[in-house]
């Protein structure tokens, strides 16, 4: 049953993302990328990790992309126009991907894993991580925070009307 | 899992959705005999008594009504977008605790679909996904109505959410957990109702989900003056009958939230033992009373609908952020100090 | 879990380690609110954002006879994170008293310039403080984000915008390695503390040893766009040159600063004594390469911004030399020349900025090379101070830039890296080339009806140029100020 | 699954973003594409964390999102504000200096 799950999740996720960089129609580019997001959210329960399942769908999901859609539609950009590569630089782009992705993969899962270790009670759930949040990780917490104000603040600096 | 409990899982999902989406059905005939009443006429009465088989003959009508696809519409994205909706709506039922808990020849049955660790976070989750069936039929209709409803729409969802998430973080503090049947078992007695302890944290958490379920009188993104019928202007048919479907499934998710979050869910008003029954008669007991406390607060639903003009959108912005997120905050502090002192 | 019994588990917080950090961020926050609440003048925000990087100097300083480290490693109270810490801290210093008079003149830039700019440093400073990967990354960002802003606050200025968004997207693309590589290095040790990783490495076999040559490896690739490192320089003049000049200084200082200083924390932790000798031998030809192309591109241009860019990026290739040495010597060597690095191309942009203001249709003027034939006779005084920061650039004595890389390359020497030194001496030379033309177009060409920039106020606008004049011949003359301070164990 | 298969995953995941990165002229795509970097970098963040059995990889994972978040709303303000200009996002027109 897991093993079913997962194979499909981790199909969509390479699906939606191939399909997000690829499509020419930035909407649908967005919803390749939410379908991606989705099925990530998947394995991340399949990983004991509900909390940032849950996370991913409502901050990725909800907030980042429907962002991402806002501006897209805001600024009508479904026929932004963009010079159509080559067959040529086509078929350079996914040698050098394969290329890169064999070295990467190659590095990353070339021998063999140490054993798994055990899991704690209550891994990953969300009593664990907000214990863990607000002793051990308080400071880059506080950080994040702060992060996302300026953020806040940039984006109105960036795009609000008129001068000082 | 075990075969019993996939079967159970499943029974538990045929009878949520069942009544759930009978309810969607009498609520549309609900709310027509209450604005009759409310504005003093009769409403419906010619389909059958009292107009009783209306939502039936209405139905029937929305099925053989003829399908109109605009020719420059996005086709996928524009069939897609009411499944969206709709399904997101009805996932989100998935974490209501309806019942304690029901024994059946010595086989114990939760009353509720999925009772998650992570409870709450799915219901945001749910209804920050719905914010795309609304987005995308704006965008892929084609036409700039529906396209500025849609925006509208997922603006004001996305500003609610704010407010909405910090009153319940509220409730979260108190009860300790995001698991709902624990926040509903902490509300064990009369007195311990959510309510009591934060009248401001529910206030909040009820305007903003009527702003979530986009409804009067914060139903701009389909004010029928300024936008045709916003997102939905191109919709017809069952399509059409979707995002209703979806508006009142998300208005019994947000009063079966409210229920239980503030009013103990399915816990009596009085103590178990003075209701004289045990066991499944208890838990049946338990039961009615869930529906009868969510039954009222959609009765509110359709009640202020009928009562209060339309927010004009900036006014609605200008609520959502300067009046009801800093009320949010206070109330926090509110709850923090009541935690700390631990006078909840 | 109830509530309450979180708390009693939480080790007690080192306030007085967070003090300088906390200082720079409520001062942000603050003079956040005065912009919004009351129209201020634009200096009294100056002003006030110099008061609070006092109060955050006096504040680190504080910690420095008790180096320790606080909230499980990740911040880190030791000479190095003060001393780099206090090269940010100077950095932002010298952009604000630059920005004081500067501001005047771009009447588009925002009296929030100044918080982002304090946020940013107070993100220099986290990120040189910790021996967490969590607070490198998080510091990092927390510096980058203001900065993606400030690049493009003169909204109206396609270059200003255009070098905003080249600047987040590449950044954002060497986030994403950065976090990568950080994932790898965490699996190979299961922690994110370097201290952590220095043990795993050296126990570490088969898969975990992998993992960690290949999360380091990409750490350096983020790591090294942002210190605008060969192969992933390509940001660099385009930024440089679209932003305005204050912002660009703070870029070229304080960026590099704090990227350097955590380049070479990952370095001494995460290499430790055995150190992984590929990665070791690539820093090397990173090195070579990023000077050669530095130096050998910078020989073209013909814009002042754009030659200081080129010229950052030679100079972050003599920089990865005293990287690569993996000595005490060779840390203490950066430091001194990351301080002496501070003042002469701060000074060099507030130079820019004095000449430097809006045009007619809204581009910006004098920063090109011709603008600046001429300036002997008409500035003198400001022509000299601009010869000055060539030649210390330049590497002559008896500037502060001479001494810095007398230092560093010693250290390659000490530490067996004669080929390294030999092309650092070489591509001296080379950059000598470029930093002589601006000097000889200063003061031997004769001016071509250059546009006039709206006149400077005198007293305000010569702080910066001042403060950089006296800091870069301290330094070559008495390098003893900064060396004597490095005599305690740096880490 | 096992770590490998999560691995794989993960490093395909982070090709395609960054071939996204470097092949894509549409700004936003470009973000979009970093955001699957991400998303990689995430994933093996989690599945690590779940290997090793300690909560460190999920607690950074959580950060990794805010810091999107924030670069997201960054980076589409600055999208927006070239747009205003320029009516364009596509980085090839972003030519008043040479990359």
């Amino acid at each position: 049953m897991e093993t079913l799950v997962g194979i499909v999740a981790a199909a969509t996720a390479l699906i939606g993302a191939i399909a997000a960089v690829t499509h020419r129609n930035a909407v649908v580019g967005v919803l390749f990328l939410v379908l991606n997001l989705v099925s990530l959210a998947v394995f991340y329960v399949l990983l004991s990790a509900p909390f940032i399942a849950a996370l991913q769908v409502i901050l990725y999901a909800g907030a980042i992309m429907v962002l991402f859609l806002f501006i897209i539609m805001l600024l009508d950009l479904r026929r932004e126009e963009e010079r159509e590569s080559g067959l040529l630089q086509k078929v350079l782009s996914v040698i050098g991907g394969g290329v890169f992705f064999l070295l990467l993969w190659g590095a990353a899962t070339g021998g063999a894993a140490p054993a798994a270790a055990e899991l704690p009670e209550h891994f990953g759930s969300v009593e664990s991580i907000a214990v863990a949040l607000f002793t051990t990780y308080l400071i880059p917490f506080e950080t994040i925070s702060v992060l996302l104000l300026v953020a806040m603040v940039g984006a109105v600096l960036l795009t609000r009307k008129g001068g000082r | 899992m075990t075969f019993a409990a996939v079967l159970e899982t499943l029974i538990k999902i045929g009878v949520v959705f069942f009544v759930a989406l009978t309810a969607v059905a009498y609520l549309t005939l609900a709310e027509r005999k209450i604005s009759g009443w409310i504005q003093d006429r009769i409403g419906p009465n010619r389909v059958g008594p009292w107009g009783l088989l209306q939502p039936l003959a209405d139905g029937i009508k929305f099925m053989m009504k003829e399908e109109v696809v605009p020719s420059y519409a996005h086709r996928p994205i524009y069939m897609a977008a009411p499944a969206l909706l709709l399904i997101s709506a009805l996932s989100a039922l998935a974490i209501i605790p309806f019942g304690d808990r029901l024994s059946l020849g010595g086989y114990e049955v939760r009353l509720a679909i999925a009772d998650v660790n992570i409870g709450i976070l799915f219901f945001l989750a749910m209804s920050s996904v719905g914010v795309y069936g609304i987005v995308l039929a704006g965008w892929s209709s084609n036409n700039k109505y529906a396209m500025l409803g849609g925006l509208r729409a997922s603006a004001q969802m996305i500003s609610y959410e704010l407010g909405l998430g910090l009153s319940l973080i509220g409730v979260l503090m108190v009860s300790g957990s995001l698991r709902l049947s624990q926040i509903v078992e902490q509300q064990g007695s009369f007195s311990s109702w959510n309510v009591w302890s934060q009248p401001l944290g529910f206030l909040i958490f009820m305007v903003s989900a009527f702003a979530e379920t986009n409804r009067l009188p914060f139903d701009l993104a389909e004010a029928e003056t300024e936008l045709v019928a916003g997102y939905h202007t191109e919709y017809s048919a069952i399509k059409f009958s979707m995002f209703y479907m979806a508006e009142y499934v998300n208005m019994i998710t947000a009063s079966a939230l409210m229920a239980t979050l503030f009013f103990g869910g399915w816990q009596l008003p009085f103590p178990a033992e003075a209701a004289g029954v045990e066991g499944n008669h208890l838990a049946l007991l338990q039961i009615l009373c869930f529906l009868i406390k969510t039954g009222f607060f959609l009765f509110v639903f359709i009640w202020v609908r009928w009562t209060l003009p339309r927010f004009r959108y900036d006014q609605l912005m200008h609520l959502g952020w300067k009046v009801l997120l800093p009320l949010a905050l206070l109330n926090l502090i509110w709850v923090g100090i009541g935690v700390a002192w631990g006078w909840f | 879990m109830s509530p309450a019994n979180v708390w009693t588990g939480s080790p007690p917080i080192d306030w007085a380690a967070l003090f300088p950090t906390m200082v720079l961020v409520v001062g942000a926050l603050a003079l956040l609110l005065a912009s919004t609440l009351r129209r201020l003048p634009m200096r009294l925000h100056g002003v006030a954002a110099l008061a609070f990087l006092v109060l955050a100097v006096v504040a680190s300083a504080a910690g420095w006879s008790h180096p320790r480290s606080a909230f499980d490693g990740l911040v880190v109270v030791d000479h190095f994170g003060i001393l780099a810490s206090a090269a940010a801290y100077l950095a932002c210093a010298l952009t604000v008293l630059m920005s004081l008079d500067y501001l005047d003149r771009e009447p588009e830039i925002p009296p929030e310039y100044y918080s982002l700019l304090l946020i940013s440093t107070a993100g220099m400073g986290l990120m040189v403080t910790s021996n967490s990967l969590v607070g490198i990354f998080l510091g990092l960002e927390l510096l980058s984000i203001p900065l993606y802003v400030m690049a493009g606050l003169v909204r109206s200025r396609e270059r200003s915008l255009e070098a905003s968004m080249k600047y987040f997207l590449l950044g954002a693309f060497s986030t994403g390695f950065l976090v990568y590589g950080i994932a790898f290095l965490y699996g190979g040790s299961g922690s994110f503390s370097l201290e952590q990783l220095v043990l795993a490495l050296d126990r570490a076999d088969g898969q975990q040893a992998r993992w960690l040559l290949l999360g380091l490896g990409l750490v350096l690739v983020g790591l090294a766009f942002k210190v605008g490192a060969a192969p992933f320089h390509c940001w660099v003049p385009d930024v440089y040159e679209g932003s305005p000049v204050t912002v660009a200084s703070f870029m070229a200082t304080g960026t590099k600063a704090a990227a350097f200083a955590a380049l070479l924390r990952v370095m001494f932790h995460g290499f430790g004594a055995n150190a992984l000798a590929e990665w070791r031998e690539a820093l090397g030809v990173l090195a070579v390469l990023t000077m050669v192309l530095g130096n050998f591109l910078a020989l073209g241009q013909s814009n002042l911004k754009r030659l200081i860019a080129y010229s950052s990026i030679a100079h972050a290739g003599y920089l990865l030399i005293g990287v690569v040495t993996f000595s005490t010597a060779g840390a203490e060597s950066v430091l001194f020349y990351l301080f002496s690095y501070i003042f002469m191309t701060a000074g060099a942009f507030s130079v820019v900025a004095l000449i430097a203001g809006t045009g007619e249709g809204g581009e910006e003027v004098g920063a090109r090379l011709s603008d600046l034939a001429g300036l002997g006779r008409r500035r003198p005084l400001l022509a000299a101070a601009l010869c000055l920061f060539m030649l210390s650039l330049a590497g002559i004595p008896p500037t502060g830039g001479f001494v810095a890389k007398f230092y560093l390359f010693r250290s390659a020497v000490e530490a067996d890296l004669m080929g390294l030194a030999v092309i650092g001496l070489l591509n001296s030379v080379l950059g000598a080339f470029y930093y002589m033309k601006v000097v000889v177009t200063v003061t031997m060409r004769d001016s071509e009806g250059t546009t006039p920039v709206p006149a400077a106020s005198p007293t305000l606008a010569y702080a910066c140029v001042v403060f950089s004049i006296v800091g870069t011949l301290i330094l070559g003359l008495y390098p003893r100020v900064l060396t004597r301070l490095s005599t305690q164990p740096l880490f | 699954m096992s770590l490998v298969w999560m691995l794989t995953l993960s490093t395909a995941l982070f090709t395609v973003g960054v071939l996204g990165v470097l092949l894509r002229r549409n700004a936003i795509v470009i973000l979009m594409a970093v955001e699957i970097m991400l998303n990689a970098a995430n994933l093996a963040l989690i599945a690590f964390s779940r290997h090793l059995g300690s909560a460190d990889g999920q607690i950074l994972a959580f950060f990794v999102m805010t810091v999107a978040a924030a670069e997201a709303a960054v980076g589409l303000a600055i999208v927006l504000a070239i747009f205003r200009l320029r009516k364009s996002v596509n980085v090839d027109s972003l030519n008043r200096m040479k990359w």
